[in-house]
């Protein structure tokens, strides 16, 4: 089973990073792009066929390793 | 020797590098900031120093080679003049397509600064002429994310056309993986341009150049490129 | 003041940290009550952080002058002079709490922190340094909090561009729930060249320069705030982000307004960003001042007053700029890509008013809220002194060898290459001597002169009995310094301590300072900076008391400099200082006997000093090859140390017959070094010294440590436990 | 206009921070992890109402900057 966790950082935490990319883009010339910020994706891989367990199993793993829930937000899709 | 150091904001050792150029070809480098759209007329060796530009963000080197300063270093390239990319120098070589591959992270994740044993793949190019071939050098790393990774094809172009220069090695020469200090495939620590004019390496040769600061490993490489120009002229 | 702005209510008040009779005072101080974003104002203030209530009266006792201070306590960061007209500016801080909660963001902006404080005051950073304390390693959380920590401590330090060249790591279990990060940041300056918090001039413009401020680190006393509802789904984080490239920006855009004649007054925001900073300006400055917060680059919508006066964005900064030089920084400005913006301005009135969207938010006495910060007094007890552990009561549970072999590979003493290799401690290029020796050395511009840089306490002595633990802190860092052959100029303290309201707290924090005050004067050795972090416990459980020094010497030609390596064989090792094998305390008692008990090693700083004195007189001579002081471990640990350094062994004479050998090799007793000396001068440089003990203890060789009647512990076998401990720790599941 | 930009690198291309991940989720013993990759996502805010300009500026920012399509895949969904 494919899945695939997108972590992205709570609303008003600073991000650095989005903050250069948008800078960058702009003096790119790339129009109307008004804000970015980054996140992360893990696609991920999962044995077998229980929908159910695998969404628990990525739940495990988002909040123990993934996502630093302190300032990351997570979400969990079984494709 | 006339030599100009690119500068983008979040570099961070512009001054080692010019203070080594200074120390070795005599004559003290242009400064050249990331806005700037031409070198200084005369200009023989263009060198993007080692530092986090754009603080590393997005990936290293990216946001930098898309300066407006490199189209002048890819005009300087494609004369033929010789550039120097050094660390994060080396990443923003890469990102602009000065040369081929990129530098992933290092395989232990971590970052790493440590001295490391190179050894000089030939030295009949500009880059190395101040070392023999088999030579092997001692000289720092620091980096996150220089483990060098190219497709196949690339890599079989790179080592057939003799185009990698250092390749990180043992005290007496020896390639094992132990020595390969983040995972470079096939060891590469430096690679040359398929014209032979732009270098990009990994490690810091520029800090070492003093004896009392710990080797003088480092001025090879350095002296070389004088040389390499007082012939030239 | 119109805009809605939450009912202060005694929960209210309490949430801010202030105390019922604290409010009180602040009732009588402006004859009224605080509007919300005045009440934000003054716990900011008056929090333990800003005003070091419970400690100021304390922290008086502490010597702070000398003909080479330029500035003491009292400023971002302390200056000594160093001659050849130029200054080194020195401090350090803790991110203690932050980075228990989220380990590389809390470190990373405690780096961030105190290299801003640095360059602040003109100086160009030069070195960083990080002493760290972390909690049992088999804590469920340790690991992943030395993971974090390391990885911030570099992340910050290696994109900004400093190498960070020295420090300490231990563990405890008692930092289980509260681990410690300290960071030192050292800047080199034109000493008649130093920048200054305190505005001057009437009318003056206040210029905010930086990166946007965002709702970062506001307490959590501010989700009282009605402007939080839109994603009051989200718990605030109260966690601040770094931005390294942020601040290399800064950096450069501040050395070069400051190299353009530009600034009148400068001033970091760190703790309690703008209200800290816009208050320290006027207030030292005998002015008023006049925020309009609508000026203010915010990275959010919709920001209350409240919110900006306590936000802790990092990156950040305030000036007093020259007017007539207003264009010239703001170009300068503009160039590095950072906000500008003039924010204020300086008024006769000694009034702080925070004006926003029309509405005056807050107009208080901008001296008093310094000034009248409340100060305590706070009862203390000075804990009753452990006995003193003889040498003849300790049985050895294993042979030397074995002893030894276990002792190099525990996380307090064993290698801590793993971090610091971690950190970038070559770039600049004027690092002589590298992380893994006991001062670091770093040459300064082209030499020949150097500083001698180390961070040390140790905090199991300062449980035991804090003043000698104090003391001790101050002299192990002067000795660092002395044994790589440089002369101690000044230090800076962090001061770690638990809940001051508890007196036995309180007794651990004034027995440190008066020990540290003690051994600053015997030692000529001021302090000129700190910082104090308390409350550091969980559960009613307080840290070991950690007092950590940050020590600055200086060497005239670090070509001189020791190494601690030994440098050949067949050289003769002296040992300098008296060993009577004082095991109370020591890592031999808790690691090899599992007592961690008795009084700790007492320091005689008279002898601290002469012993210092003939060291380093050897090492400027050239008469000493190698040095190194001995610490943590004891005599036999010390010899390990420069025998791994250098893979060359040593054949040791047996111990003095009057003391036990596992004490007389093992114990810890203060003020001692070694040194190597080329076999053929021993007998003259031992002539030589006068009044100061000092014995030959073997001749170095061989690839193995020999003890008489035990067998070889060879160099090998050591250094795979001394380097293998913290990797394989840190390998293991997270 | 919201829009997101994901880039996940190539197959074939090594990916030592999703093999770092995969090894500490097996070793926390979260179950049935098989493989993980890691990408990124971009959240940009888009000037402007016009979905097919957004689009091509979006395509325009991945191409320019945002993936290093030696060894990354993009895709760009307008939300
Ligand atoms: N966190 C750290 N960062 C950099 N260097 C460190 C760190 N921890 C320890 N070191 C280095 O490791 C060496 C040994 O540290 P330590 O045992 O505390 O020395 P000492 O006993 O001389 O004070 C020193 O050179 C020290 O600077
Ligand atoms: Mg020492």
């Amino acid at each position: 089973m494919k899945a695939r966790v997108t972590v992205t950082l709570k609303s008003g935490i600073l991000d650095p990073q989005g903050k250069a990319i948008e800078g960058a883009l702009k003096s790119l010339g790339v129009a109307g792009v008004a804000s970015v910020r980054q996140g992360k994706v893990f696609d991920i891989e999962i044995e077998g066929a229980d929908k159910l367990r695998a969404e628990a199993a990525l739940k495990e793993a988002a909040e123990k390793l993934l996502a630093n829930t302190v300032i990351e937000n997570y979400r969990i899709e079984v494709l | 020797m006339k030599s100009a150091v690119a500068v983008f904001p979040g570099i961070n050792r512009e001054r080692d590098m010019a203070r080594t150029l200074k120390l070795i070809s005599g004559t003290e480098p242009a400064m050249i900031w990331h806005a700037e759209t031409a070198l200084p007329a005369g200009t023989d060796l263009v060198v993007i120093p080692g530092g986090f530009s754009y603080g590393d963000y997005l990936r290293c080197g990216a946001i930098a080679a898309r300066s407006p300063i490199m189209d002048a270093v890819r005009a300087h390239a494609a004369r033929g003049g010789l550039v120097l990319g050094v660390c994060n120098g080396f990443q923003i070589l890469c990102e602009s397509g000065l040369l081929p591959g990129v530098l992933m992270r290092n395989k232990a994740l971590k970052f790493i600064c440590k001295d490391v044993y190179l050894r000089v793949e030939r030295s009949d190019t500009p880059f190395t002429r101040g070392y023999n071939a088999g030579q092997v050098v001692r000289v720092p790393v620091a980096h996150g994310e220089g483990n060098y990774v190219a497709d196949e094809e690339t890599v079989k172009r790179l080592e057939g056309e003799g185009r990698v220069l250092y390749r990180y090695a043992g005290p007496d020469g020896s390639l094992d993986p132990a020595w390969n200090i983040n995972g470079a495939v096939n060891s590469i620590a430096g690679i040359l341009s398929e014209r032979g004019n732009v270098l990009g390496m990994m490690p810091h040769p520029e800090n070492h150049v003093d004896a009392s600061i710990g080797s003088t490993d480092g001025r090879g490489l350095f002296a070389g490129l004088a040389d390499h120009f007082k012939r030239v002229a | 003041m119109s805009r809605i702005e939450p009912n202060i209510t005694p929960a209210l008040v309490a949430e801010h940290g202030l105390k019922p009779d604290e409010y009180e005072r602040i009732l009588k101080l402006i004859g009224r009550a605080p509007t919300f974003t005045e009440l934000g104002i003054f716990s900011a203030m008056w929090n333990e952080h800003c005003s070091y209530k419970s400690s100021r009266v304390h922290l008086r006792g502490l010597p702070t002058k000398a003909p080479w201070v330029i500035q003491g306590p009292g400023e971002n960061a302390g200056v000594i002079d160093i001659g050849d007209g130029l200054a080194v500016v020195f401090k350090m801080e803790s991110h203690n709490h932050p980075s228990f909660i989220e380990p590389y963001q809390g470190a990373a902006t405690g780096v961030g922190g105190i290299l801003r404080d640095v360059f602040t005051m003109g100086a160009r950073p030069i070195a960083c340094l990080n002493a760290l304390s972390f909690g049992d390693p088999d804590h469920a959380k340790t690991r992943h909090l030395v993971s974090g920590v390391v990885a911030g401590v570099g992340g910050y330090g290696n994109s900004f561009g400093v190498p960070t060249v020295g420090g300490q790591v231990r563990f405890h279990s008692r930092y289980n729930g509260n681990n410690l990060v300290n960071a030192m940041a050292v800047g080199l300056a034109d000493a008649d060249k130093i920048f200054y918090a305190a505005a001057s001039g009437v009318g003056m413009p206040i210029v905010y320069l930086g990166s946007k401020t965002g709702r970062d680190g506001i307490h959590g006393a501010s989700m009282a705030s009605a402007e939080f509802d839109d994603d009051s789904e989200e718990k605030r984080p109260t966690v601040q982000v770094g931005d390294p490239f942020a601040e290399k920006l800064l950096l450069e855009a501040c050395l070069e307004i400051m190299a353009n004649d530009c600034v009148i007054a400068i001033q970091d925001m760190g703790a309690a960003g703008l209200t800290c900073s816009a208050v320290e300006m006027g207030a030292k400055g005998d002015l008023g001042v006049t925020l309009e917060l609508d000026k203010v680059p915010c990275r959010e919508t919709g920001m209350s007053a409240y919110e900006m006066m306590l936000s802790e964005s990092q990156e950040r900064m305030l000036m007093v700029l020259k007017p007539e030089k207003e264009q010239q920084a703001e170009a300068i400005f503009r160039k590095w890509g950072l906000d500008f913006a003039v924010v204020g301005s300086t008024t006769p009135t000694k009034r702080f008013i925070v004006k926003h969207g029309g509405d005056v938010m807050a107009d208080l006495p901008i001296k008093e809220l310094g000034d009248e910060a409340p100060l305590y007094h706070r009862p203390f007890v000075i804990a009753a002194k452990l006995p003193v552990i003889k040498a003849m009561d300790v049985r050895p549970p294993m042979r030397l060898p074995d002893a030894l072999e276990k002792l190099i590979g525990t996380p307090d003493l064993c290698s801590k290459r793993w971090v610091w290799e971690q950190y970038d401690h070559i770039i600049l290029g004027n690092t002589v001597q590298r992380p893994g020796g006991d001062a670091a050395v770093v040459r300064i511009n082209d030499g020949p002169k150097a500083l001698a840089l180390t961070a040390d306490v140790t905090p199991r002595y300062c449980e035991a009995d804090a003043f000698e633990g104090g003391k001790q802190a101050v002299a192990e860092a002067w000795r660092n310094i002395t044994a790589v052959g440089g002369t101690p100029l000044a230090l800076t303290d962090n001061l770690n301590f638990g809940n001051p309201e508890r007196p036995e707290i309180m007794g651990q924090l004034v027995g440190c300072i008066r020990g540290i005050a003690e051994a600053c004067k015997a030692l000529d050795f001021p302090v000129v900076s700190g910082n104090v972090s308390l409350y550091n416990e969980t559960n009613g459980k307080a840290i070991l008391p950690t007092p950590t020094i940050g020590g600055v010497g200086v060497i005239a030609d670090f070509t001189k400099s020791a190494k601690l390596a030994f440098k050949a064989e067949g050289e003769a090792i002296l040992l300098i200082g008296e060993t009577l094998g004082w095991l109370g305390q020591s890592l031999y008692l808790r690691d090899i006997c599992g007592r961690e008990e008795g009084a700790p090693p007492p320091v005689d700083l008279v002898e601290e000093r002469e012993n210092g004195d003939v060291v380093r007189a050897l090492i400027a001579d050239g008469v000493a090859t190698a040095a190194h002081d001995i610490s943590d471990g004891g005599l036999l640990v010390a010899l390990a140390e420069m025998a791994m350094a250098s893979g060359i062994g040593a054949q040791l004479d047996a111990a003095p017959e009057d003391t036990p050998a596992h004490a007389f090799w093992f114990g810890e007793d203060q003020a001692r070094y070694l040194v190597t000396v080329p076999l053929a001068q021993a007998d003259a440089v031992m002539a030589r010294i006068e009044g100061v003990p000092v014995q030959r203890i073997g001749i170095t060789g061989g690839a193995a440590l020999a003890l008489s009647g035990e067998r070889p512990i060879l160099i090998k076998a050591l250094n795979e436990r001394f380097e293998g401990w913290l990797p394989t720790y840190m390998a293991g599941a997270a």
